[in-house]
C-alpha cells in the first residue's frame, strides 16, 4: 500500500490528526503567534491603568460554564490587572447563583488574599438575584440591598464598605457577562450616575455593545478570547487565552489550508481528464 | 384590550393567516391549484431510498431534537413528521430496513404511530418491530448523537435524512453521514445550523424550502395552495421591504412607526 | 367512540391554539393565567412521555440481552447506567446532591463537552471536502466562508488589515440580507404549517392519517 | 482507594478519549461510551421528569384540592393526558393518544407562530427599512429582496421574476458559508476546553495509551488485510 492509497482511503484520519496537533501543540508549549491590538482592548487597558490609589473598580462577574471558555480568560487578565494597581479598590458581583463560584475560582487563582487584604482592598459581594431592578438596588444604595458579603460577613464590617454607598462611589464599572446585564449597567449606573462602563463580552455579544462603543458611552470592550489575549499581552502574562489563541489561529489556518487543497486537487484532477 | 407594540403583529397575523387560507380554499375547491416547482432535494429523498435499496442497506431518519412543543421549532418538527411519513412509505415499498432514531420523548409515539401506519399500509405490519425500527435514543442531544452515529456506523446506512430542528449536533450526524457513504437529504429551520447541513449533506431543505415541502409532500393536493398562500404573504413582505425602505429615504418613517406599534 | 375522541382532539388543537395566540395579543389576566397553565400542561403530558422512551429503550435492550445478540454487553451497561442514575437521583432526593453530580459531572458533562467539540474536527473533514469549486454556488460558499475565518481568526488582520475589513463587509452583508430574508420565510412558513395543522388539514403531526 | 476527585478524573478522562476514537472507527470503545452516555443520560432525564411532575402537577394539583382552587385542581388533567399517552400500543384505544398528542402540539406551534411572525418576520422587515442613501443600504434592500424571490414557489410567479431568484440563491450560499465560518471560533473553544483538561495529571498519562491502543490496532488491521 503506497503512502498515496494511504492518503485516499483515510484521508479524513489524517485531516483529524493534523487538527488534534495543530490545537496540542500550542497548548504544550505556546508559539505566541501575533493577535493584534483592538482599540477598544486598549480603551479597557487604559482605562484601569489611570486608577489611582483610592479609586473604586467594580467587577461584574457573571460567568458561567457556557461562556468560561470565552470570558474568564479576560476576567483573570483584568484582575490580575487591578491587583497590580495599588490602592484601587476592588467590588465584585454577580448575577445567578454559578457567578460568584467562578469568581472565588479566579481570586484563588490570581493569589488574590495574599496580594491585598479582604475588606480593605477588595471585596466579593457574591451574586444578586433580580435582573435590572437589583443592578438599580446596587447603584441607588449597596448596604440598603445587601446586608453581607459572600462570605457571610456583615458589611459594615469591612473598612472599605464604609466609603462605598452607590453608584457616585464607583469610579468604573467592568462587566463580564454573555447576557442582557451589561445593558442594565448601563441604563443604571452609566445613564443614571455617570459611571464609567466597560465589557467583557462573548463574540455574539459584541456587535450590540460595539455600538456603545461608537457612541461614546463605554471606554471599551474584551473581545472574546482574542480580546483576552491582547490584554494578556499588554499586561504580559501570557496565559490560558494566548495559548488558546495560538491554537485558534493555527486550527484557522489548517481549515483555510485544506479548503485551498482540495480545491487545487479538484483542479488538477479536472485538467488531468481534459 | 390590545397589548401595546402588538398592533402590527395582530394585523400581519391576520391578513397572512386569511391569505393562506383563502389559497387553501380556491385550492382545495379547484378553482385555482398553483403549479408548484419541486425542490430538487425532494426527488432526492426517492433517489437515496433507490440507491439505499439496491446497495441493500439501510435507511435512517431523525426528525430533530426538539419536542412537539418546543417554542421555536415546533413547525420544525411538524414538518419532519409529515416527511418522515414519505420516506417511510418509499423506504417500505422499496424494500429497505428503515431506522427511525428519536431524540424528544413527545415526538416518540407520533413517530411511532406514523411509521407503523405507513407499514400497514403497505401490508407488511409484520416487518414493524416494535423498539427496533422507531428507537428511542435519548432525550439528551449529545446521548441522541453518540447513538445515531454508532447506529450509522454499525448498520452502514445508505441513506440518511436529517429533518426538524437540529441542534449543534447537526453537523456530528451529517458528517458521520458522509463517512459512511451514505446519501443524505436534509432540512432544518435553525438557522445556524443549516450552513452544516449545506456543507456536508448532498441535497439540503433550507429553512421554508421545508416547511413548503411538508405541504408538497401531501397526498391531498389541495395542500399545495397554502404553498401559494406562503408565496403571497411574501410577495407582500418583498413590498413592505421596499416600499418601506423608499419612504424612509424620502424621509417618512410611517411603516417603521406601525410595524413597532 | 373513537369519532368522538377524534373530535375532542380536533377540539383542543383549535382552541389551546387559539387562546395561546389571542394572549398574545390582549391583555387579559384570565387569558394570560390560562395560557401559562396549558403551557405547563403541554409540559407534564411531556413528562410523562418519556415512559414510552424508557419502554421503549428497555424492551430494545433487553430483547438484546436476552437473545445475546453481539451488543449485549453494551445493552447491559446502559441498562445499568440508567438505574444506577435514577436511584442515585430518586434515594439523594435531589439533583443537586453531591453523589448525583459526582456521577452527572464524571459520565454525562464529559461525553457532553466532548462531543459538542468534536464538531471541530468535522468542521475540518467537511473542508476539505464540500468545499470544491464545482459550481458558482459552492465558490461563493468558500469565498465568504475564508473571508469570515480571515476576520475572525488573528491570522487575518496580522497579513492584511484589509482582510478583516472584507470579511466585515460580507458579516454585515449576509446578516442584512440572506439571514434576513430565512428567517422571514420561516416564519411564513412555520404560520402556513401550523394553520394547517391547527384547522385540521394536516394530521401527521398527531400521529398520521387514520 | 483513590479519592473522589481522582477517580471522576480518570473515568471521565478515559470516556472522553473513548469518544474521541470514533473519529479513527467505530470500536468496542466507542460503544462502552456511546451506551453509558445513552443509559446515564436517560436516567438523568426519569428523575428530572418524575420531579417534574411531582413539583409541576403533583405538587399544584395538592395545594389545588387543599385550598380549593380550581385552576390548580385541573392539573388533575394533564396527568390523565399524560396517561393517554401509554395507550398509544393498545390498537383499540390508540387514539386517546391523540388527544394528549393534540395538546402538546397546540402549544408548540401557537408559540411558534407567535414568536416567529413577531420577531422573525415583523422584526426583520423593521430591520430592513433604511434609507437609501447610500451604495451598502441599496445593496442591502436588492439581497434581501432576491433572497425572499429564491423562496417563491409558485411557477409562473418565479418564473415572472426572472434572475432574481437565482442571485437570491447566490446570496444565501454567501450567508451560508458566512455562518459556517463564524461558528468555528466557539466550537474550537470548546475542543480547546476539553484538550486543557486533558493535558494535566493524571489525565495526561491516558492520552499516549489511547494512541498506542489506536496504533497497534491500525497495525493490526493493515497486517490482516494484505494477504486479501
Amino acid at each position: 500500500m503506497t503512502v498515496r492509497e494511504m492518503l485516499n482511503r483515510s484521508y479524513k484520519q489524517v485531516i483529524y490528526l493534523g487538527l488534534f496537533l495543530s490545537l496540542a501543540i500550542p497548548l504544550i508549549s505556546p508559539i505566541g503567534l501575533p493577535v493584534p491590538l483592538q482599540p477598544t482592548t486598549l480603551g479597557v487597558y487604559n482605562k484601569i491603568e489611570s486608577l489611582k490609589s483610592g479609586d473604586v473598580a467594580v467587577i461584574g462577574s457573571n460567568i458561567g460554564a457556557a461562556i468560561y471558555a470565552e470570558v474568564y480568560p479576560q476576567y483573570i487578565a483584568v484582575l490580575e490587572h487591578l491587583f497590580r494597581k495599588p490602592g484601587v479598590k476592588i467590588l465584585l458581583v454577580g448575577h445567578g447563583t454559578e457567578a460568584p463560584i467562578w469568581a472565588e475560582r479566579a481570586l484563588k487563582e490570581i493569589n488574590a488574599y495574599n496580594r491585598k487584604t479582604y475588606g480593605t482592598d477588595f471585596v466579593h459581594l457574591g451574586y444578586i438575584a433580580g435582573e435590572e431592578a437589583a443592578i438599580a438596588g446596587l447603584c441607588r444604595d449597596v448596604h440598603a440591598l445587601l446586608k453581607v458579603d459572600y462570605g457571610g460577613k456583615p458589611l459594615g464590617d469591612l473598612p472599605m464598605m464604609k466609603d462605598i454607598r452607590n453608584a457616585k462611589d464607583f469610579t468604573i464599572v467592568v462587566d463580564f457577562t454573555a447576557s442582557a446585564d451589561s445593558q442594565y449597567w448601563l441604563n443604571q449606573a452609566y445613564a443614571s450616575y455617570g459611571t464609567a462602563i466597560g465589557f467583557g463580552l462573548t463574540a455574539i455579544k459584541v456587535p450590540d455593545a460595539y455600538a456603545y462603543y461608537m457612541a461614546g458611552q463605554i471606554f471599551g470592550i474584551i473581545e472574546s478570547l482574542s480580546g483576552a489575549a491582547q490584554y494578556e499581552n499588554l499586561i504580559r502574562r501570557p496565559g490560558m487565552a494566548v495559548t488558546g489563541m495560538d491554537a485558534q489561529s493555527l486550527a484557522h489556518l489548517l481549515y483555510i489550508a485544506l479548503m485551498v487543497l482540495c480545491n487545487l486537487i479538484f483542479l488538477a484532477q479536472g485538467r488531468a481528464k481534459k | 384590550m390590545l397589548m401595546a407594540g402588538k398592533l402590527s403583529w395582530a394585523v400581519i397575523t391576520l391578513v397572512f393567516s386569511v391569505l393562506m387560507l383563502v389559497a387553501l380554499y380556491l385550492a382545495s375547491k379547484k378553482i385555482y391549484v398553483p403549479q408548484i416547482r419541486e425542490h430538487a432535494g425532494i426527488h432526492a429523498i426517492s433517489e437515496a431510498i433507490g440507491r439505499a435499496a439496491e446497495m441493500g442497506r439501510p435507511v435512517s431518519f431523525s426528525p430533530g431534537t426538539s419536542s412537539i412543543y418546543d417554542a421555536k421549532y415546533a413547525g420544525d418538527t411538524a414538518a419532519a413528521l409529515r416527511i418522515l411519513d414519505h420516506v417511510a412509505r418509499e423506504a417500505i415499498k422499496s424494500g429497505s430496513k428503515l431506522i427511525v432514531g428519536i431524540a424528544p420523548p413527545t415526538v416518540l409515539p407520533v413517530a411511532q404511530a406514523i411509521v407503523k401506519t405507513a407499514y400497514t399500509a403497505e401490508g407488511k405490519a409484520e416487518e414493524y418491530v416494535e423498539g427496533d425500527t422507531v428507537r428511542f435514543y435519548s432525550p439528551d442531544q449529545w446521548g441522541f448523537a453518540s447513538s445515531y452515529m454508532g447506529m450509522m456506523h454499525r448498520e452502514r446506512v445508505a441513506a440518511n435524512f436529517l429533518f426538524g430542528g437540529h441542534a449543534a449536533e447537526a453537523l456530528i450526524l451529517a458528517e458521520t453521514g458522509a463517512t459512511v457513504g451514505a446519501m443524505q437529504v436534509s432540512g432544518s429551520t435553525n438557522v445556524y445550523q443549516l450552513p452544516m447541513f449545506i456543507v456536508s449533506c448532498d441535497y439540503t431543505l433550507i429553512g421554508e424550502d421545508q416547511l413548503a415541502a411538508a405541504a408538497y409532500l401531501s397526498p391531498d393536493p389541495a395542500q399545495k395552495g397554502v404553498v401559494f398562500g406562503q408565496d403571497l404573504t411574501k410577495l407582500i413582505s418583498v413590498a413592505l421591504i421596499v416600499i418601506g425602505a423608499l419612504l424612509a429615504t424620502v424621509g417618512s418613517k410611517i411603516l417603521s412607526a406601525f410595524l413597532r406599534s | 367512540m373513537a369519532g368522538i375522541w377524534r373530535s375532542i382532539a380536533s377540539f383542543i388543537l383549535l382552541v389551546v391554539s387559539l387562546v395561546i395566540l389571542f394572549d398574545f395579543a390582549l391583555k387579559d389576566a384570565t387569558l394570560q393565567s390560562l395560557a401559562t397553565d396549558l403551557n405547563n400542561w403541554a409540559v407534564v403530558v411531556g413528562a410523562f412521555a418519556l415512559g414510552i422512551g424508557a419502554y421503549s429503550l428497555i424492551l430494545r435492550h433487553g430483547r438484546m440481552i436476552t437473545k445475546k445478540g453481539r451488543m449485549w454487553p453494551y445493552s447491559a451497561m446502559l441498562i445499568v447506567t440508567m438505574i444506577v442514575f435514577v436511584v442515585t437521583g430518586l434515594v439523594t432526593g435531589s439533583i443537586t446532591s453531591p453523589q448525583y453530580n459526582w456521577i452527572y459531572s464524571t459520565f454525562v458533562m464529559p461525553v457532553s463537552s466532548t462531543l459538542y467539540g468534536m464538531n471541530a474536527f468535522f468542521i475540518a473533514s467537511a473542508s476539505y471536502r464540500a468545499f470544491k469549486a464545482r459550481s458558482w454556488e459552492a465558490v461563493v460558499l468558500l469565498v465568504a466562508a475564508v473571508f469570515i475565518m480571515l476576520k475572525n481568526a488573528p491570522v487575518g488582520g496580522v497579513i492584511s488589515p484589509v482582510l478583516p475589513q472584507i470579511g466585515g463587509v460580507i458579516w454585515d452583508f449576509a446578516g442584512a440580507t440572506g439571514m434576513r430574508a430565512l428567517l422571514i420565510g420561516i416564519g411564513i412558513g412555520t404560520l402556513a404549517l401550523g394553520l394547517r395543522v391547527i384547522i385540521g388539514q394536516e394530521k401527521t403531526p398527531l400521529g398520521g392519517a387514520e | 482507594m483513590i479519592d473522589p476527585a481522582t477517580s471522576s478524573i480518570l473515568i471521565s478522562t478515559t470516556l472522553i478519549l473513548a469518544i474521541y476514537t470514533i473519529l479513527y472507527r467505530e470500536n468496542p470503545a466507542f460503544r462502552i461510551g456511546e451506551h453509558l452516555m445513552v443509559g446515564a443520560t436517560v436516567g438523568n432525564a426519569i428523575v428530572l421528569a418524575i420531579f417534574q411532575i411531582r413539583d409541576l402537577a403533583w405538587r399544584k394539583l395538592q395545594s389545588g384540592f387543599a385550598t380549593g382552587n380550581i385552576s390548580g385542581m385541573a392539573y388533575i388533567l394533564p396527568m390523565i393526558l399524560g396517561v393517554f399517552l401509554y395507550f398509544q400500543f393498545s390498537s383499540k384505544l390508540r387514539y386517546l393518544a391523540r388527544v394528549s398528542i393534540a395538546l402538546m402540539l397546540a402549544v408548540g406551534l401557537s408559540l411558534s407562530i407567535r414568536g416567529l411572525i413577531f420577531v422573525n418576520v415583523i422584526g426583520q422587515i423593521q430591520g430592513a427599512l433604511a434609507p437609501l442613501t447610500n451604495i451598502q443600504s441599496i445593496a442591502y434592500v436588492i439581497g434581501v429582496v432576491c433572497a425572499l424571490l429564491y423562496f417563491v414557489y409558485e411557477r409562473r410567479a418565479s418564473n415572472m421574476a426572472g434572475p432574481l431568484p437565482k442571485i437570491g440563491r447566490y446570496v444565501l450560499m454567501l450567508t451560508m458559508g458566512a455562518y459556517f465560518a463564524n461558528t468555528i471560533m466557539g466550537r474550537l473553544s470548546i475542543v480547546i476546553g476539553t484538550l486543557t483538561s486533558l493535558f494535566v495529571a493524571p489525565a495526561w498519562y491516558l492520552i499516549p495509551v489511547a494512541f498506542l491502543i489506536i496504533i497497534a490496532d491500525a497495525l493490526i488491521r493493515r497486517k490482516g488485510s494484505t494477504p486479501s
